[in-house]
This record gives C-alpha cells, sequence and structure tokens, in this order.
C-alpha cells in the first residue's frame, strides 16, 4: 500500500481548519450566535443586513464539510487495519459520516436558499433559519456513534502493536459525552442547553474543532508509522 | 374433469413420471406462495373497494382495451408453454430442444411488455393517469407490480437459457432444479395474469 | 416501531456461544456489541414515532388545517426530535452490521458498498428528515398554518414515500443472498427481501393519493405494508443473530495472534 | 419438434386459449356503458379459476407434486375464487 496518497488527503484537514476559522469569524451569525428566541422579522431582518458575508460563509462551509471528509475516510481506512473479527464498527463509521455529513450540508443549503432572496416572506425566512438550525444539530447523534466505535474497535484490537494507540479511544468517548449535550438544543430557547448556549453551542463547536485537531495529529502519526515498519513507500 | 383429461393425454407425455414431488427449489415454492398470498389480498381488497363504488368501476373499466388484454392473456400463455415443454426437453437431456423452446418462450415473453406499452401510453397521453380515480389507481399498480414480475422473469429466462446453453454446449445435462425453478417463477407470472384480466378488463 | 423482539434470544445465550470465555473476551464481541444495539435502537425510533409523537400510525392527508396544526404544534415533537438525533446514528450500526454479512457472501463488494450508500441517504431522507419538518412546527408554533401543511405534507411523503433507498438496499440484501454460495443466511430469507423490497414499491402511491387504500394511511400503501415489514423485521434480525452465532472461529479476522509484520 | 404437438401440455394450452376467447366472448363490450352484471362476473371468474387450475395443475406440475403442496396452491385457488365472489355478492 502506497501512503503517499493518504498523507496528501490527510493535509486537506488543517486547509478545513483554517477556512473553518475564517468563516467562524466571518459569520455575524455565529458570533455571537444568533438566538433562537429571534422573531421572523428579526431573523428576516438580520439576513438582508448581512448578504455578502452569510453569503461568503454559506459557500464556505459547503466547501468545509466536504474537505473534511478524508480525514474521516483515512480513520476508517485505518479502522480496517485494526484487527476486530468484522469490519463492523468500520462499515458503522463510514455509513454515520455519511450521515452526518449530508446533514451539515442540509443545514448549509437552508442557510443559503435563505440568503438567496432575503427579501421573501419573513416567515419563509425564519423557517429556513430554523431549518438550517436543526440540521446544524443533528450531527451531533453521528459523531456519537463514530467516536464510540472508534473507541469500540481500539479497545477490541487484536494486534500486539496496536494501530491506534489506547488513548485514543479515551479520548473519543470523552469528545462524544462532551458533545452529546448539544442535541438538546430542540427542546431549549434560552440558557446553556439552547442552540446559542454555552453547552450546545461553544462546548461542542470547541470539542469538534479540538477533536479534529487532534485526530489530524494522530492520524499523522500513524502513517508515518505505516511507512516506517512496513516498508511502505511515503 | 382434470382427471378425465390426465387419462387421455398422460400417454402422449414424453416423460411424465420423471416429474420430481417437488417441482424446482423448495425456497422457490416459498416465494411462490408467499406472492400468490399477497397478489390474493391485493385481489380481494380491489373486489371490496369495488364494492362501495360500482358505478365508478363500471365507468373506468370501459377505457381499458380488452382486446390487448385477451392478446396478452395469449400471450403469456403461450410462453408458458414453451417453458413447460423446455422444462420437458430438459429433464430427459434433449438441451437442443430445451434450448429452442426457451427461446421461444423468451420471444413471446418480450411481447407482453411491448404490448403492456401499446395499451398504456395511449392511455397516459389522453390523461388517463393513476390520480385519475381509485379504479385506475388500482389498474396502474397492479398491472405495473406484475409487469416488474414478468421484467424480472425474462431476466431468470435468459439464466435458464445460459444454463441450458452450456449443457448443450458441453454435452451434459441441464441442471434441472434451476431450470424447474425458473420455469415455475414464470408459470406464476402467467397465473397471476389470469386472475388480473378477468377482475380488471371482463368482470363487471 | 418493530422493537422489543429482544425478547427471544436474550443476552445469556451470546455470552455461552464460546465455552467458558468471560463475555468480555469473546472474539465476536465488536459484532454482538453493534448486534444488541440494534433493539435499543428499534425501541427508541418506535418511541420516537409512535407514542412521543404520534406520528404513527399515520395521520390521514386529507386531515383539516386546524387538525395539522393542533399536531404540528404538539410540544412531545421536539423531546422526539431530540431522542431521534442522538439515536440516528445507530442506524449506521444496525446496516452494518448487515453488510458485514454481505461481505461473507459469496458476491461481489459492490452489493455491500451500495447497500452502504443507500443506508447513509435513507437515514437522511427517510427518517431524520421527516421528524425535523414535524420538529420545526413545534419549535415555532408562530408559523402560518400553510407553512405547517407544507411542513405536515413534506413530513409523511418523505417517511412514507422513501422508497427509492429501501428498495435498493432490500433488493440488493435479496440478491445477495440469492446468490450467496457460503449459506451465510437462508435462501427463504432472500425471497421475502423480495418482497419487502416490493412494499417499497406498492409505497409510490402515497405521492398521488390523498385518500383511499393508496394514500399515506391507506389499508394497501401503509397497512398492509406493515404486516410485510413488521416481521420480516424481526426475521432477519433472528437471522443475523444466528449467523453471527455460527460463524465458524476461523472465518474471524482476529481468530489467529496477528504477525507484527503482518500488515497492509 | 412435432412430438411436442402431441404433448397433453399442447392440448392443455388450446383448451386454454380457447376459455380465454370464450370468457372475452362473454365480457366483451359493446360499446354501450357498462352495467353491473352477475351473469357476465360469475362467468368470467369461473372461467378465470379454471384456467388458475390448469396451470397450476400442468404448467406448473404440481399434479405429481407432494399431497402438501397439491392442497396449497389448488386452496390458493378455490379461497381466492370464493372469496372474490363473497365479496362482489356482498356488493349487489
Amino acid at each position: 500500500m502506497n501512503t503517499t496518497g493518504q498523507s496528501l488527503l490527510l493535509w486537506t484537514t488543517p486547509v478545513a481548519g483554517v477556512l473553518f476559522l475564517f468563516a467562524f469569524f466571518m459569520f455575524p451569525g455565529f458570533s455571537p450566535p444568533m438566538s433562537p428566541t429571534m422573531t421572523p422579522e428579526e431573523v428576516a431582518a438580520f439576513f438582508q443586513e448581512n448578504v455578502a458575508s452569510i453569503r461568503g460563509v454559506v459557500i464556505l462551509c459547503n466547501i468545509i464539510g466536504a474537505l473534511l471528509v478524508p480525514l474521516f475516510a483515512m480513520i476508517a481506512v485505518q479502522m480496517l487495519r485494526v484487527v476486530n473479527s468484522s469490519p463492523v464498527f468500520a462499515y458503522s463509521y463510514i455509513i454515520a459520516v455519511g450521515i452526518g455529513l449530508s446533514a451539515f450540508i442540509l443545514a448549509d443549503f437552508a442557510w443559503g436558499v435563505a440568503i438567496f432572496r432575503p427579501d421573501r416572506d419573513p416567515q419563509l425566512i425564519s423557517l429556513l433559519n430554523d431549518m438550517a438550525w436543526f440540521f446544524f444539530i443533528a450531527p451531533v447523534g453521528t459523531m456519537i456513534v463514530q467516536n464510540l466505535c472508534l473507541a469500540g474497535s481500539i479497545y477490541l484490537d487484536a494486534r500486539p502493536d496496536p494501530v491506534f494507540p489506547r488513548w485514543v479511544a479515551h479520548f473519543n468517548v470523552l469528545a462524544a459525552v462532551l458533545m452529546l449535550p448539544g442535541a438538546f438544543a430542540f427542546m431549549h430557547k434560552t440558557g446553556p442547553l439552547a442552540w446559542d448556549g454555552s453547552l450546545s453551542f461553544s462546548l461542542r463547536l470547541i470539542t469538534f474543532a479540538v477533536y479534529v485537531a487532534v485526530m489530524f495529529c494522530v492520524l499523522l502519526t500513524i502513517v508515518n508509522r505505516q511507512v516506517e515498519h512496513e516498508g511502505v513507500a511515503a | 374433469m382434470t382427471s378425465a383429461v390426465d387419462a387421455v393425454t398422460a400417454a402422449g407425455d414424453i416423460d411424465a413420471k420423471k416429474s420430481p414431488a417437488f417441482p424446482g427449489e423448495s425456497s422457490m415454492w416459498f416465494f411462490i406462495i408467499g406472492d400468490l398470498l399477497i397478489f390474493g389480498v391485493y385481489f380481494v381488497a380491489y373486489m371490496i373497494y369495488r364494492g362501495q363504488n360500482q358505478a365508478l368501476f363500471l365507468h373506468s373499466q370501459q377505457f381499458l382495451n380488452q382486446g390487448i388484454g385477451a392478446t396478452n392473456t395469449v400471450v403469456l400463455l403461450t410462453s408458458s408453454l414453451f417453458v413447460a415443454l423446455g422444462t420437458q426437453a430438459a429433464r430427459v437431456g434433449k438441451s437442443v430442444d430445451a434450448y429452442r423452446l426457451f427461446g421461444l418462450a423468451v420471444v413471446f415473453g418480450v411481447l407482453f411488455p411491448f404490448l403492456k406499452m401499446v395499451e398504456w401510453i395511449p392511455k397516459i397521453s389522453i390523461g388517463i393517469t393513476p390520480g385519475e380515480n381509485l379504479f385506475f389507481m388500482y389498474y396502474y399498480v397492479m398491472t405495473g407490480l406484475h409487469l416488474c414480475h414478468v421484467l424480472l422473469g425474462l431476466v431468470i429466462l435468459g439464466f435458464v437459457m445460459r444454463n441450458v446453453r452450456v449443457s448443450k454446449e458441453r454435452s451434459h445435462p441441464p441442471n434441472i432444479k434451476f431450470v424447474e425453478t425458473g420455469a415455475m417463477y414464470w408459470h406464476m407470472v402467467d397465473l397471476l395474469w389470469l386472475v388480473l384480466f378477468a377482475l380488471f378488463y371482463l368482470m363487471r | 416501531m418493530s422493537g422489543g423482539m429482544s425478547g427471544s434470544v436474550t443476552a445469556n445465550e451470546t455470552c455461552t456461544a464460546q465455552q467458558g470465555v468471560p463475555w468480555y473476551k469473546n472474539k465476536k464481541l465488536d459484532q454482538w456489541i453493534c448486534f444488541w444495539s440494534v433493539p435499543f435502537f428499534y425501541n427508541l425510533f418506535g418511541l420516537v414515532f409512535v407514542p412521543l409523537s404520534w406520528m404513527m400510525p399515520p395521520r390521514s392527508p386529507a386531515n383539516a388545517t386546524p387538525e395539522i396544526v393542533a399536531f404540528m404544534q404538539s410540544p412531545n415533537l421536539l423531546i422526539a426530535c431530540t431522542i431521534l438525533t442522538l439515536a440516528l446514528g445507530l442506524s449506521a450500526v444496525g446496516n452494518a452490521l448487515y453488510a458485514c454479512q454481505m461481505k461473507r457472501m459469496s458476491v461481489s463488494p459492490v452489493f455491500r458498498f451500495a447497500f452502504m450508500a443507500g443506508a447513509m441517504v435513507g437515514a437522511i431522507v427517510g427518517c431524520l428528515f421527516p421528524m425535523f419538518c414535524f420538529g420545526l412546527g413545534a419549535f415555532r408554533p408562530g408559523y402560518d398554518p400553510e407553512i405547517l401543511a407544507l411542513l405536515y405534507d413534506f413530513g409523511y411523503l418523505s417517511f412514507i414515500g422513501c422508497l427509492g433507498c429501501f428498495f435498493l438496499n432490500w433488493s440488493l440484501l435479496a440478491l445477495a443472498i440469492l446468490l450467496d454460495k457460503n449459506n451465510t443466511l437462508p435462501k427463504w430469507l432472500g425471497y421475502y427481501t423480495i418482497w419487502q423490497s416490493v412494499t417499497e414499491l406498492f409505497a409510490a402511491t402515497v405521492w398521488i393519493a390523498k385518500s383511499g387504500p393508496f394514500a399515506w394511511d391507506g389499508l394497501l400503501a401503509f397497512w398492509f405494508n406493515m404486516v410485510l415489514y413488521v416481521p420480516w423485521q424481526m426475521i432477519v434480525y433472528i437471522c443475523v443473530y444466528r449467523a453471527i452465532k455460527n460463524q465458524p472461529e476461523h472465518e474471524l479476522a482476529n481468530a489467529q495472534p496477528v504477525p507484527r509484520a503482518a500488515y497492509a | 419438434m412435432t412430438a411436442y404437438l402431441r404433448n397433453s401440455l399442447t392440448y392443455v394450452w388450446a383448451f386454454l386459449v380457447v376459455i380465454t376467447v370464450a370468457s372475452w366472448f362473454i365480457g366483451r363490450g359493446h360499446g354501450a356503458a357498462y352495467q353491473l352484471d352477475a351473469a357476465i362476473t360469475v362467468g368470467v371468474l369461473l372461467i378465470a379459476a379454471l384456467k388458475a387450475q390448469l396451470v397450476i395443475r400442468y404448467f406448473m406440475e404440481v399434479r405429481f407434486a407432494s399431497r402438501w403442496l397439491k392442497r396449497t396452491a389448488y386452496g390458493w385457488n378455490i379461497a381466492l375464487l370464493s372469496l372474490l365472489l363473497l365479496f362482489y355478492w356482498l356488493s349487489l
């Protein structure tokens, strides 16, 4: 197996990271995040005032979502090297990534359609905005299952020299737990669990950012080790 | 009356005694019986819903083309005959005959979807679609589902022919279990159409 | 909807599958963890769609606007959304179990990869999206009745009318079972799975009929399909249980100690 | 190939075609509006069931099959015919 391609794809992750930071500070809806208590008229006014920046972010997020796929695909490839009795964890992981990514892209599209004609009926703009937030929350569930599958396959790795170090499993469980409160945003309009709250929004996004950064470093090491130990050409 | 036919015609059979107690794979019979039950539920439900609105059903039925329906019945019966004869031939190892007979069955089988299109397209083009009323919903769903069975059956017959051809070329007997399994499916397709024809085209 | 099938096979059986080995050292532990997550998922799934949201059994497409509005604003829908969001990832696990069995069959890998692609799309458009359509109405009760009616139609049609992905998936599964020479799953299950994929075709009428037997709450388009689907889901699950249990040791990837250099 | 013409299956087929034409003759429209007509309905349903019986018996070779299969296949046909006639009668 040649790992040049693996390394190359892996480096799309920092590109996504840079774009993510850029988008985060460019989108006024995210700094500070829009409140779920805004009335349809307020939402419509907000979109009308920030047309250019939101539009930019919608396009960027579309790309960011896709740029993160290679990282998850790399994790899946390495999961398939882990020795369990079957590839069931890796397959679950791949399907869950597909679901989570589609939800993220749908969120992005809903915002994109809202900003395409911001002078639409405020009710419709507000509906699209709500829909976007709903789909933005949805990947929480798939991330939890993804992380637990990865953790499970690491814990059960039968190799004497495991593919992933054990702490990665603990780290994945921790990240899953920290992202979990995000799912409760449907039930709260104010407070830390609302979609702009400290638990559902800040904690979740920080966890996700740290998670991506850490997994990037982990995979970098794994790919390098694969080169070293197995003599696969880099 | 069927036993009388048996007595008269059994002498002409190529080799009736070689027929097995359970033609084809037994799992195919599981499928056939289940499929017959599923269609049976739909047929009975059709009769019940028809009873609630006789006038609508009677009026809508007039738009169906009985000629094509009857032709398609004969087409499927003929195709079924060739499949049955082909199975008999395959059973006694006459691969060349079997191959020709299955070929004829496929030729007739292909006529069915063609005639179905001749029937459907003018209807749809004058605006008679499944959304027209309950009768036409039933008509399109049932004939469409049956058509799916026909198309699947043609694929299966194709595999049966391949099996027979290979046996012809290598001059060993064909895989009779597989031939029978495919044949049973094709007869079931025929069988379902016989009921469909009566229920949709003919009854009042 | 088909929860509670776990009663017939108890957790103890899986633990004693290998004689004298504690459950946590079972070589098939990964498969068993995923396997037992399925009843958990289906129970949650049933909870979300039936007693929490009362979205199922389906309401009539012919309902009057006030009825639709009242339903769309019921606050339980938001709890249902939360649970579904948390549980949706488990649908991936359930489908991965099927994909793993397909890997053991003597068929091309294209079957399991196409199956996995169908599972991804199906989870979004046939499960998450409809629930969100209902949740959106409950989240902001101030929406116009027309918007709520739109979400109502969108929700039900995508839930019950989502047939392409599932037709694909069940056909792939059925075909794989029938073509398989290793007898991983029984042949009759393959035929039963064909009916299951045909019921998906029956559901096509919900996009047309607004009332009667072919509407999304109709006798033929919904209830009859349920009569076929619910036992199928349980039977296929029991068959997968047997397949995992009877999988011979030597077939397992972790059966032999892995030598250090045996990578790639 | 002429052996196949003198096969019992071919005779069955000829009979099937004849009764198909007969049932079409019974049920054909004359250009007039269709009226509820129990005689036509019972006639065509009986012919359809007879045809189904012949196909099951001869083409599907159920006549040589096990008793279990015979009962199931013929039972389906009889049950379907009875239910169809029953619900037709109820709707009259």
